[in-house]
């Protein structure tokens, strides 16, 4: 089914190639409660009205599981906690996770294009390259923990610079 | 062609351009097994900048980028992402959505130092020294001073490639690549001399050593300045030039580095020694007695790299770390461009100089300080 | 300025038109203390040319040189006078006449490996085929083919720029330089794996590692054939293409290089496996699978470096050595040319090839047995 | 008095600069007695007319002391050997050595430009790069040694090759 896989996941314009979540640096929530070690957090760069991703590695250091059941930010109309699944004709759909995430006791989830992660629909203002993106997490207990996201540009490096090339400032 | 093979690159092509989905984790990643033992990580986070004081590393790329905009909202946005970039790339780990995740695994000594040319300086209100003409300088404007310099060491080209390649991505909407200049020095450990250069002089003696050394002359409380500047050996006269002649124009035994009235690298040169005839040991006109400084305080760090571009000429990259490079780095320049015996056969083509700004906190970016 | 330094200046001027008189015995040369340990010689005189069954060094620098005169009397005074210098040189002794001396002192692994082109291949009447044209080349006149290949490889990037220099000051009567291509490879021991190019491939997998297998398929007697291609990414659109995305154009996953089908690098593919819908694990139109030759002695010894020139393009340099370019190499290039994912983001843009010749014995030169 | 030792050396322009003579090869005697190791002989390229010169480090194995009277190749109208000594006047000079060379008992002499040297007058022919030329030496007792001698070009690196530059064949 992989090859329906990639072109399901091709509609997902928002995603980007590749990503390594290994990990020298932790953002500490700047608000709310500590119920996860949020590593890595980005979001990728995109235009007003467009929709983007948010991908962190969510690390539950605690001896029972952690439930996200919503997320939300300033910067969309809507946000979403996403899954991808394998629908019934083998084909990959993203679709909103209904329960939200559950994050194992001593265990962590990975958040990562392709596979679950955080949905921003109609953004408000553009995600600027370098820009920081603050995002509200929500737990079953109501509670919330604040993480602050990197925005990170998806662009290949200029590897003949000497040559003309068209320059967009963003 | 089999019709699967057709719908399949398809599927490529749609990939290429619309940016595929799926991302690898740090699962993924190979271990990398039998590291050389010199594969070490410097640290990134403290006060001051890595790559100042840091021995150098056998490799160097120094990259100048010019800023699309010169405002504090553009370099706050810069700096975050290249000092995270840098942060996690020095510590042999991936930067964030990095493409090829395993390049970044063997760190190699991997620094990267930022530095702010004059119209940044400008923006934030620093201090940093208009650099007068010199007169024996041919500057090429392809080698001129720029926004932003980000000087990229490391032991392991593969990994100093992909690191620069990791921050000219995130530096490109933001800023515009002006120039590379890739330098290398003696492998580690073959020389207990400073770095020969490629005019096979020992350059960089009088170097500060201690951590007092550099408290007293490069650091500024926690920022410095540098000054690079692309000096080319013109090799074809050069090479016609005698050991003696070689000698007598340094002010330096070849072989040793020590000076003409020494043994020994670090011996102090006796300026008045004079010889049976009644001329001075060490000529006054030579490269050695003219660069050298000898009020307090006028000694500065040098930590250049040779160069040899294919085609495009070879020589060094003059890199001077100075506390202040009016005091330091510009009496010992004029002193040169007025008279040295050297000029023969070198000219600087390219010059351009930078407030290096203090180091980044933990969770912190390069420049946060000065911007504030 | 005063009278002393007046004359002293027109005596050094003098020296540096007329060639000074005076030289450095071998008594003069400071000794390098603390060498690290890696700093070995490869021997040079041999029956087989070295730089080749030698496990590559971190950098190469590829030299190609066309002959003023295409004649047996230039040829053989040009391979005695680098032949000499090899020998010397890659035993961390200076070259004759060496102008620094010093700079030959740190070996690193230096070898230095000749190739000739067609028009001498032609001249010796030495087997050497011709190069078809590949419908996906785009070749670019300044990466042509040349009368010579210096192949100078070397763990210390100032011992090579050294090498470089005195190889090409003694060819320079007899020789014109048309290119020098340089490479680089990850860090000894940085990685268990193969080679990493810069797309982040595992590179040389299937390369020959015993001496059975070097006979078998990269020796003809004592010399072997090479082809240096310049391979230009592009990086732009390749940077789009996720991990997956990436798999599946080359066929092996990147993090190990095993293939698709397997756990390791080294694991056979099973160009049978299918997946659950019945499409082949491993796509036929897969980078390994259009390389990869299935008869047996049909694969080859790839040594290639990674290049990454300031302005001028990244990629690979591909440099395989084979008994038989023609049996073994083009079959696989054309199954290449004719289909391949990854022809979308790499073009060939340089290519040359060469016949590499015995190797020489002591106090004889490399292309004697070739020139008698 | 070294201002004047180099203004006189000047004058010898055969000389090249430079040379290492660290030595990892050597050339053993292709005719007559072996007095002497030879090790890494040389001549400097020339045109016919000029004259040149021969360096090499000779290497006396023996115990007892070895005397080169003369030298002789068919490449020049004269050979002789040469010192360079400080006159009176306190100059360095090239002169005949009148004796000839003599290397010590397990001694050795470094023949290097600014010193002792084989001198070629009166070239017969070019001397090419890569050129072999023979040398005769002649000893005390008569008895000689030949010497085979590479023929080294002495140009600058051509570092910027891309740009035109005017070449000589040789």
């Amino acid at each position: 089914m992989r090859l329906r896989a990639i072109v399901a996941a091709c509609a997902a314009t928002f995603m980007v190639a590749g990503c390594g979540t290994s990990t020298p640096t932790k953002t500490e929530p700047a608000a709310g409660t500590t119920h996860l070690t949020v590593v890595d957090p980005w979001v990728k760069a995109a235009a007003k009205s467009e929709m983007t991703g948010a991908f962190a590695t969510l690390k539950n250091e605690s001896s029972k599981a952690v439930h996200i059941v919503s997320a939300s930010s300033d910067i969309a109309m809507m946000t979403e906690l996403h899954e991808v699944v394998t629908g019934a004709d083998g084909a990959m759909v993203m679709q909103p996770k209904e329960n939200g995430f559950t994050v194992e006791p001593n265990g962590s989830l990975v958040l990562e294009p392709g596979s679950f992660h955080i949905m921003f629909m109609q953004l408000h203002q553009d995600l600027r390259p370098g820009d920081q993106v603050k995002i509200t997490l929500t737990f079953e207990d109501t509670s919330t923990q604040e993480v602050t996201a990197l925005v990170k540009p998806f662009t290949g490096a200029d590897e003949k610079y000497n040559k003309k090339k068209k320059k967009k400032k963003m | 062609m089999t019709p699967s093979i057709g719908r399949r690159h398809l599927v490529t092509g749609a990939a290429a351009l619309g940016g595929l989905a799926v991302g690898a984790g740090a699962h993924e990643l190979a271990t990398r097994s039998g590291a050389a033992e010199s594969n070490q990580a410097i640290d990134f986070h403290g006060p001051r900048q890595a790559g100042v004081q840091t021995p150098p590393q056998l490799y160097a790329s120094l990259v100048g980028l010019d800023l699309h905009a010169v405002t504090r909202d553009a370099l706050t946005r810069l700096m975050r992402l290249l000092s995270d970039d840098a942060a996690r790339l020095t510590q042999g780990a991936p930067a964030l959505a990095d493409t090829e995740p395993e390049m970044a695994l063997a760190p190699g000594r991997l620094t990267v130092t930022f530095g702010f040319g004059p119209r940044v300086a400008r923006l934030l209100g620093l201090d940093l020294p208009e650099m007068p003409a010199f007169k024996t300088d041919a500057l090429q404007d392809r080698w001129r001073g720029t926004d932003l310099l980000l000087q990229i060491g490391c032991d392991d080209p593969t990994t100093l490639s992909h690191a620069q390649r990791v921050l000219l991505k995130d530096a490109d909407p933001l800023a515009r690549l002006v120039w590379v200049q890739r330098g290398f020095r003696d492998a580690a450990g073959a020389s207990g001399l400073s770095m020969r250069n490629l005019m096979g002089q020992v350059d960089g003696t009088v170097n500060p050593r201690t951590p007092e050394e550099f408290d007293a002359l490069v650091w500024s409380g926690n920022t410095t300045q540098v000054v690079v500047r692309r000096i080319e050996i013109r090799f074809d006269t050069w090479d016609r030039v005698d050991r003696r002649g070689r000698e007598f124009t340094i002010g330096r035994t070849l072989s040793t580095g020590a000076p003409l009235t020494g043994k020994d690298e670090f011996d102090t040169p006796d300026f008045a020694a004079t010889d049976a005839a009644g001329f001075p040991v060490i000529d006054p006109a030579s490269h050695m007695r003219r660069a050298r400084g000898d009020a307090k305080g006028a000694q500065f760090l040098r930590r250049g790299f040779n160069y040899d571009d294919p085609g495009d000429g070879a020589g060094l990259l003059f890199v001077a770390f100075a506390q202040d490079l009016r005091r330091q780095f510009v009496p010992s320049q004029q002193r040169i461009a007025e008279l040295d015996l050297l000029n023969r056969w070198v000219s600087t083509i390219g010059s351009a100089h930078y407030l290096v700004p203090s180091g980044a906190r933990p969770n912190d970016w390069v420049g946060h300080d000065e911007l504030d």
